[in-house]
């Protein structure tokens, strides 16, 4: 979201504002960790510019790599206890299975608002400042 | 956990497969397990003696069941551990009978290892087994009873008598269902009707049951003890006024085949089954609007004045014809007539000839109309400019509404088109005449060359004293056609040819002419041109040119045969080039030949000239006729009237121009078509705007709302008779030379009769409001209205009862097809003394008393071919058994034969009332029938192999009749649709349990009583109502409901308010809370405990109750 | 009248025209009016010189043993699909029924490994690819995919003549629930002639009685044969029709042979001669009397119909 | 013995002569009726097959069928009621589609899909209910036991 001329001048006089992204809106960076995914869709419902939706495929890594104590712990063990090899590649989902659905992500279209990140219950979108170079970078091309 | 397990022997079942002290040994050593116990019988009273003292006296919180199948005795431990303060969910049940010891007889060994298996899987299953909650609904106390025959008047009754509030919901007009149509019943022979009328006088009289008829239910949700039921009434359009004294029936025109008396006889639109239905009011049977309604501009009822013709009742016909036309016998002759192309029977042969019938009635009534002049009640005048169809039909209905109206015409004649546009030969000036002469004489003034713009303004008008105008100037002059050489001496414009023609001015034409345009301006120009050529004695040579081909040219169909008979020749596909002239004069006509390309806007295929493909045709005089354009004179002196494209330009919905107080219509503000009767219909809609518009408020609709066509289906035109139209006279082609005497003649009366009974009576009630005139009471309300009505009932009882299956599916049996092979019903109508024939077995070819009869028994019942039931319909047998009885005793020398597959007499007194009949010689044979084959005669060859003797018969017969079995009826599919209910074989309602809950359905607080539920007689079908009374009650009397057990529920602090459950939820029984955190809210009463929500809940924050996760995986890791 | 026979999807090519014995020798103008028919409504179709008899007539004769016609039949199945065209198009209504029963029986194992076994002779294997594909129909089913053609195509017009239909048991009664329209009132013949502006008989007395051919009946009993072919005559007369219509050479040959000699012995008058339905169809649609319809070969003298219809004169094909 | 029994067993004897064990949901409505029905009728079936009642296959998850064979199972089915039939309008749709995605999760980690499957029948056809468990019996002991890591 550009700033107005009076946000501009504001912005300047904050000591520790969160400095503007190289697109020019204060934004930050979304890092998924889909393995603590538990496929609510939340973050997808939740992002105002479409850059996170539900996908019609799931990966089964997911499940593979999902530590003991998260929500599909029980899942991935049992997965992981009866897997002959690592599992490659995802799988279609049918359209009735809702939960098992690997998110896509376009970041392209991710202004960085961390909407995603404070509607998903288990820590899978996370929100993270723009590394300072970036600023620096943005503050001359403002 | 303190677990008590508990084996049975269950009399040898399982201790004789399973070694139970051994499985005892091996249930010892689970954890939590602190006795065991063992029985010959643990569902017995000594296995629950065991049980409670078990947990008495080793304080045991949890038990385990190692029996038969849970489904089997799961309810009877469930109530112990609850009546114990334990919980219907402290038990879990080991399945050692039907999960192990039976399907394992052979392997013992394997057998034990598995049974340890079980139990201990029950034991881990009980460790994670919780108490659960269960809450409360309190229970309307009042029945939704279904169905108003036998069964739902016994049941109303019975629930009314133990205090419950009954609504009786019934689709027909009147209470009383199959058996008021029966005559006697068996085997007692008493009446049908002396039984059921106290019934029904008591359902009426009593204060408890509130009778709905003409009412289907459309919705049922909500939990049982709090059903939320939608009804819809169908309109009856007779008030409770109506004392039942018939007169509306003679006065009603339109009869049909009756529903009740099964087609064997006829009812009039206006009708009530029997003499004493209930209600007693009569029913008027109003389908909708008739397709001819439908179509027409103006919205006569076409079906009324045809229904009345039919009747040869023309005074009535002609008021229907011209309450809303005052140009009857004009349109009758001239009219495009949509009706016609919209008419039903055009499906089966040819549509009726509604417009010939309106000219017949109309030619033989409205010469004796006399109409008077009507009082003026308003002081407002109004002016009318043109004396066409449109403007004489606003004055004729601002007269009638009491208004003083003067038409200003600017021809010396009044009729606009009708007069100068329509030569003799189609529409001759007497009956013109006439038709504006009735107008005239209600008052309305007639100012003739009078012309807007020249001898006066509109503004001159609204100065002094008219406070509302009228345009009706219609499109007076021919549109400009840019063809080279149009100006070259020897060319004419057809509007104004005809005008000279009409006006009796001299006119002269030419030897060879031709004419371009294919409306029917072009075609009278042209036709009016032969006669004149062969009345100066000159050979005709008139040659008719059109763009496009026959079936696009916008003129009659058979207007341009009579053209063709009368010698025109006539050029398709060729478009005008150009006039070609010599010395000033036509000499010939160049045309360009075209193909047709693709739909333009006006939705017929554009002509597309075909390079080089030039032709010429000589011609000393061309007509050019292509289409019509407007006169404005009238704008002078008449600001905000704007005109474009030839059309004044109004607001569609009060006719207003951009001038207020000024309204236009007709041809020069066209809404529809440029057609006469458009005119009229534009007319009739400005009078109505403008009364508006002087009142000052929404009086009368100017465009009435569309009403829902109503056509027969596609089987009832499958069965109508071909036929053929009754054709008009026509003047023959010798006589037309060179006359302008009429070319169509009218009907006579018989014709017109003849033709009339064609009519296929679309809507039932055509709205002709005979009954409306004839009612003394005053009772019959047209405009009734469907309505909707919501109530509240604690429960349902299903009694829609059935239909007889339909026998023509039985093609070599000839019904349908031979008028003298019918069915058991049918028959009970013809016995019943209260039925068309008075009790008198009257055959229906031709009403003779047949003395041969056979009766065909399994029609459509133990059938296992495509087209019939494989259930047996339970009462045929006796059915026919009786009215070979009453025949025998009415008609003693009658011989009646009984072809039967098994006779069964299964009821009490059924088979001493079967030796009787046989005692009285009724003849029985146990056959198989092959056909059954019409004889000229209307008698029946009847086929059928003797089974016993194996002799094949082939006999004659008088009747034939058909125990055709019984099907679920169609309102038994819909409340099975509407109320969810599962249907068995041939659509019949499947019971909960075949013995232990006959009356029940798979929905609690849904009951089922009667033929719904299965073929049955009626001591059967009584029995049934009273015992789905009786659960009604029971269910009803402990005042609340226990919400059940095994329902899902969601821990509210790891719900994350996803939504996936609300959205997957098959009985959208969980809704998301709104506000900022949202979390799922499950209604207790509308889950029914599937789960699905529970599996897909990605948070794991839903469980159901008694099938948790850990409940679930306990079983799989043993 | 709107036809009763209910539509179905329009076969357009993949088809194998099934050689009937009786038409090729007693009627072959059946066989050429179909092809010509064909060719009119455009249905791609084959003539396959491998596809051998159906061996219904010996079946039915009682002279075969029904692993026999299941070997031969399952060879004429894979045949067809290897020939690229699954879809046979029987012309007489035994070998329809008589295939379809073998269709049938060959879904039960071991019929299927018995004859695969003798098929294995000859490199052939009737496999579940073979049984997915092959498709059993009668070649009125075909055209009547097609009927909506045929009003463009009329070329004489039939208007006044009253035609009925003999249903062939065959098809009607042996696999009832597969018959296209009712099975107890078949009316595909004379649906397919409406629009030429016959007029319909629809259902008649004794409608579904026997033609009386009965393959072996016709010698082995010859009086009771002739005296079913009697009975059906006159109920057939009592109707006024001047055409009956068939779909099966077995009863045109038992009609069309018998009909002037049960006149002469019953001495009864049954003024209607009988065609097959594609005959008089073609003969509608313009096709020539002889060279495509092949009356030549009727016993019964067809002039005054061919008179009547016009398809005497010089009619453009 | 008789026959019937012969015949189970001998389909029993697996090449490492180990006894199978098949986890099977079963539908209150339809499968456990005509499981109910099968044992009235004294049909003889192999004792691999280990039955769990759940008011209706839409109540099975994916977690319930990897468990089960994560924890010894080497096969696991499920039997419910016939599409379009289900008490609970579209319980057995959910499940079909459930086993599709478990079936699709174990090809990809290279176990063999034929361990989960499921089977509809209808509350009165015990035929059907005894030949799905006679056919996962027979598909799951031509397979070797599943190894556990």
């Amino acid at each position: 979201m550009p700033l107005t001329a009076r946000g501009e001048a504001i912005f300047e006089r904050l000591p520790n504002a969160a400095p503007r992204t190289s697109t020019g809106s204060i934004g930050c960076q979304i890092v998924r960790h889909e393995e603590l995914c538990i496929g609510c869709g939340r973050c997808a419902s939740a992002c105002p510019t479409g850059a996170t939706s539900k996908g019609d495929m799931f990966d089964p890594m997911q499940l593979y790599s999902a530590p003991p104590e998260s929500r599909r712990g029980a899942l991935g063990a049992a997965l992981r206890t009866i897997a002959r090899h690592q599992p490659s590649g995802s799988i279609a989902v049918p359209d009735r299975v809702a939960a098992f659905r690997t998110i896509v992500f376009d970041a392209a279209r991710c202004i960085g608002c961390g909407a995603c990140a404070r509607a998903c219950p288990t820590g899978a979108a996370e929100a993270l400042p723009v590394p300072a170079a970036e600023i620096a970078s943005a503050g001359m091309n403002g | 956990m303190r677990c008590g397990v508990f084996l049975c022997e269950c009399g040898g079942n399982i201790s004789g497969v399973l070694d139970l002290d051994s499985l005892a040994d091996s249930a010892r050593t689970q954890d939590g397990v602190v006795s065991i116990s063992r029985n010959q019988f643990m569902c017995g009273t000594e296995g629950r003696r065991m049980i409670e003292q078990a947990v008495e006296e080793r304080g045991l919180d949890r038990i385990v069941i190692g029996a038969c199948s849970r489904r089997f005795q799961g309810p009877t431990f469930e109530r112990i551990t609850r009546e114990l303060r334990l919980g219907e969910n402290a038990v879990a049940f080991g399945n050692l009978r039907e999960g192990c010891s039976f399907i394992h007889r052979d392997e013992p060994a394997k057998a034990q290892l598995k049974a340890e298996k079980i139990v201990a899987a029950a034991v881990a299953r009980a460790r994670f087994q919780s108490d659960l909650p269960r809450g409360r609904t309190f229970l309307h106390r009042s029945v939704l009873v279904v169905g108003g025959g036998i069964a739902g008047i016994t049941a109303a009754e019975e629930l009314s008598g133990a205090g419950i509030d009954v609504h009786l919901i019934e689709r027909e007009q009147s209470l009383g269902g199959y058996m008021a149509r029966l005559s006697k019943t068996f085997p007692t022979e008493d009446c049908a009707m002396c039984s059921l009328a106290p019934q029904l006088t008591g359902a009426a009289l009593d204060p408890r049951i509130r009778i709905h008829t003409l009412t289907d239910v459309t919705e049922i949700s909500g939990p049982p003890g709090e059903f939320r039921v939608k009804l819809r009434q169908r309109p009856r359009f007779v008030s409770e006024a109506c004392v039942g004294c018939d007169d509306c029936t003679s006065a009603c025109p339109v009869s049909v085949s009756s529903e009740f008396e099964l087609g064997v006889a006829n009812r009039k639109a206006i009708s009530r089954p029997f003499a004493n239905a209930v209600p007693s009011l009569y029913a008027i049977d109003k389908r909708g609007s008739s397709p001819c309604k439908s179509a027409c501009p103006a919205g006569t009822s076409a079906q009324g004045y045809v229904a009345l013709v039919a009747e040869g009742r023309f005074d009535e016909a002609y008021r229907v014809a011209s309450e809303l036309n005052p140009f009857a016998s004009v349109c009758g002759r001239i009219c495009t007539h949509p009706c016609e192309s919209a008419c039903a029977r055009g499906e089966v042969d040819q549509p009726l000839a509604i417009a010939a019938l309106k000219r017949f009635v109309a030619d033989r009534v409205g010469p004796e109309t006399v109409l008077e002049k009507v009082p003026v009640i308003h002081s407002e005048k109004v002016a009318i400019i043109g004396a066409g169809p449109a403007g004489l039909t606003c004055a004729r209905d601002l007269a009638k509404l009491g208004y003083q109206t003067t038409v200003f015409e600017a021809l010396p004649v009044a009729g606009g088109m009708l007069k100068v546009g329509i030569p003799d030969y189609r529409l001759p000036k007497d009956v013109l005449r006439r038709e504006i002469d009735q107008v005239t004489a209600l008052g309305v003034e007639l100012e003739l060359g009078q012309r807007a713009g020249k001898d006066f303004t509109i503004d001159e008008l609204l100065e002094n004293g008219y406070r509302a105008v009228f345009l009706a100037v219609g499109l007076q002059k021919s549109s400009e056609v840019e063809v080279p050489g149009a100006e070259l001496e020897g060319t004419e414009r057809a509007v104004e040819f005809l005008r000279r023609l009409n006006l009796g001015k001299p006119i002269s034409v030419g030897d060879r002419v031709v004419v371009i345009g294919g409306g029917d301006v072009a075609l009278d120009a042209a036709r009016s041109t032969i006669r004149l050529q062969r009345i100066s004695g000159r050979e005709p040579n008139v040659t008719l040119v059109y763009r496009r081909t026959r079936e696009e040219m916008p003129a009659l169909g058979e207007d341009v045969e009579h053209a063709i008979e009368e010698g025109l020749k006539i050029e398709f596909l060729v478009a005008s080039l150009e006039i070609v002239g010599e010395k000033g004069r036509v000499s010939a006509l160049k045309l360009q030949r075209c193909k047709l390309g693709e739909t333009d806007s006006s939705g017929r295929r554009r002509p597309v000239p075909i390079e080089g493909d030039v032709t010429e045709i000589e011609a000393d005089s061309v007509v050019l006729a292509i289409g019509q354009d407007i006169v404005c004179d009238f704008l002078e002196g008449c600001e905000d009237v704007s005109v474009e494209k030839g059309q004044i330009q109004i607001d569609r919905d009060t006719l207003m121009t951009g001038k207020s107080a000024v309204f236009a219509g007709g041809d020069a503000a066209a809404t529809g078509g440029w057609t006469a009767i458009e005119a009229i219909a534009a007319g009739t809609r400005a009078a109505r705007s403008i009364h508006n518009y002087l009142r000052g408020e929404k009086l009368l609709e100017v465009w009435p709302a569309k009403v829902a066509e109503a056509r027969p289906s596609a089987e009832e035109l499958a069965r109508r008779e071909v036929g053929q139209r009754v054709p008009a006279p026509l003047l023959d082609r010798s006589e037309r030379r060179g006359s302008w005497d009429e070319v169509v003649g009218g009907y006579s009366e018989a014709e017109a009769i003849a033709e009339a009974s064609r009519c296929l009576a679309c809507a039932v009630c055509s709205e002709c409001e005979a009954c409306v005139r004839a009612c003394p009471a005053g009772a019959i309300e047209l405009d009734q209205q469907e309505e909707i009505e919501e109530l509240a009932v604690g429960a349902i009882i299903v009694a829609t009862g059935h239909k007889e299956f339909d026998a023509r599916r039985k093609i070599p049996l000839g019904f349908g097809r031979f008028s003298n092979v019918v069915t058991q019903s049918q028959l009970a109508r013809l016995l019943a003394p209260s039925g068309p024939t008075a009790g008198e077995l009257e055959r229906p070819s031709d009403g003779t008393v047949p003395k041969k009869i056979f009766m065909l028994q399994c029609v459509g019942s133990r059938d296992c071919t495509s087209s019939g039931n494989e259930h047996c319909s339970a009462i045929c047998c006796l059915f026919a058994t009786l009215h070979a009885s009453l025949i025998k005793q009415h008609y003693p020398d009658a011989d009646v034969t009984i072809g039967y597959t098994d006779l069964r007499a299964p009821g009490k007194a059924h088979e001493e009332y079967y030796r009787l009949v046989q005692e009285r010689g009724v003849r029985y044979v146990r056959s198989r029938t092959g056909e059954v084959m019409g004889e000229p005669d209307g008698s029946l060859r009847v086929r059928f192999e003797d089974t016993v003797t194996r002799r094949k018969n082939e006999e004659l017969f008088d009747l034939v009749v058909l125990s055709a079995g019984l099907e679920a009826s169609a309102g038994t599919t819909e409340i099975a649709h509407v109320a969810g209910l599962q249907q068995g074989s041939a659509g019949f309602i499947k019971e909960y349990h075949p013995k232990l809950k006959p009356v029940d359905t798979q929905r609690a607080g849904i009951f089922v009583a009667g033929t719904a539920q299965g073929p049955k007689n009626i001591p059967d079908t009584i029995a049934q109502a009273k015992a789905a009374a009786a659960r009604v009650v029971s269910m009803l009397s402990a005042g609340f409901v226990l919400t059940p057990a095994q329902v899902a529920s969601s821990d509210l602090a790891q719900c994350i308010g996803c939504g996936i459950c609300e959205s997957i939820c098959p009985q959208s029984a969980v809704t998301l809370s709104g506000g900022d955190s949202p979390h799922a809210i499950i209604d207790a009463n509308s889950c029914r405990g599937c789960g699905i929500c529970v599996a897909e809940c990605p948070s794991g924050a839903m469980t159901l109750g008694g099938f948790s996760d850990e409940e679930i995986l306990a079983e799989v890791m043993v | 009248m709107a036809p009763t026979t209910p539509d179905i999807p329009p076969v357009t090519g993949g088809v194998q025209l099934f050689r009937s014995c009786l038409v090729t020798t007693e009627y072959p103008g059946v066989e050429s009016a179909s092809k010509w028919l064909f060719d009119r409504f455009d249905v791609e179709y084959i003539v396959n010189p491998d596809q051998t008899c159906c061996t219904g007539l010996g079946y039915y004769s009682d002279l075969l043993p029904f692993p026999t016609t299941l070997g031969v039949a399952a060879r004429n199945a894979c045949v067809a699909v290897e020939a690229g065209h699954p879809i046979q198009s029987y012309l007489c209504s035994t070998c329809y029924a008589i295939n379809k029963k073998s269709r049938n029986v060959l879904e039960v194992p071991e019929f299927r490994k018995e004859s695969n076994k003798a098929l294995a002779k000859i490199g052939r294997e009737y496999n579940d690819e073979v049984a997915g594909t092959i498709r059993h129909m009668h070649t009125l089913e075909i055209l009547w995919s097609r009927h909506h053609s045929i009003p463009g195509l009329i070329k004489r017009r039939l208007d006044g003549i009253k035609v009925a239909t003999h249903p062939a048991c065959h098809y009607c009664k042996v696999f009832p629930n597969e018959v296209v329209g009712d099975a107890e009132n078949f009316m595909i013949p004379e649906d397919l002639l409406e629009p030429t502006g016959v007029i319909k008989t629809g259902n008649y007395n004794e409608k579904t009685t026997h033609c009386g051919a009965g393959f072996r009946q016709r010698f082995v009993n010859p009086s009771i044969s002739v005296a079913v072919t009697r009975q059906k005559l006159r109920r057939l007369a009592e109707e006024k029709i001047d055409v009956c219509v068939h779909m099966c050479p077995n009863c045109a040959l038992q009609f069309d042979r018998h009909h002037s000699i049960i006149e002469q012995s019953a001495n009864e008058e049954y003024p209607f001669v009988h065609l097959h339905t594609q005959q008089l169809v073609a003969l509608a649609l313009g096709a020539d009397p002889d060279t495509v319809c092949g009356v030549k070969a009727h016993s019964q003298n067809v002039e005054p119909i061919l008179e009547r219809i016009g398809a005497r004169e010089r009619a453009v094909v | 013995m008789t026959s019937a029994a012969a015949e189970n067993t001998r389909a029993t004897e697996t090449e490492d002569g180990a006894e199978r064990k098949i986890v099977a949901f079963f539908c209150r409505e339809c499968a456990y009726a005509a499981a109910d029905a099968a044992g009235n009728a004294r049909v003889s079936l192999p004792t691999t097959i280990r039955s769990v009642l759940v008011p209706c296959t839409g109540r099975v998850s994916p977690l319930h069928l990897l468990k089960a064979l994560a924890d010894g199972a080497d096969g696991v089915y499920v039997a419910g009621c016939l599409e379009g039939q289900c008490h609970y309008r579209e319980g057995n749709l959910h499940a079909l589609d459930r086993i599709e995605f478990a079936r699709a999760l174990l090809e990809s980690v290279g176990v063999e899909p034929e361990r989960v499957q499921m089977f509809t029948m209808s509350a009165a056809d015990s035929p059907k209910f005894v030949a799905a468990a006679r056919k996962m019996h027979e598909t799951i002991s031509s397979l070797p036991q599943l190894e556990r890591r």
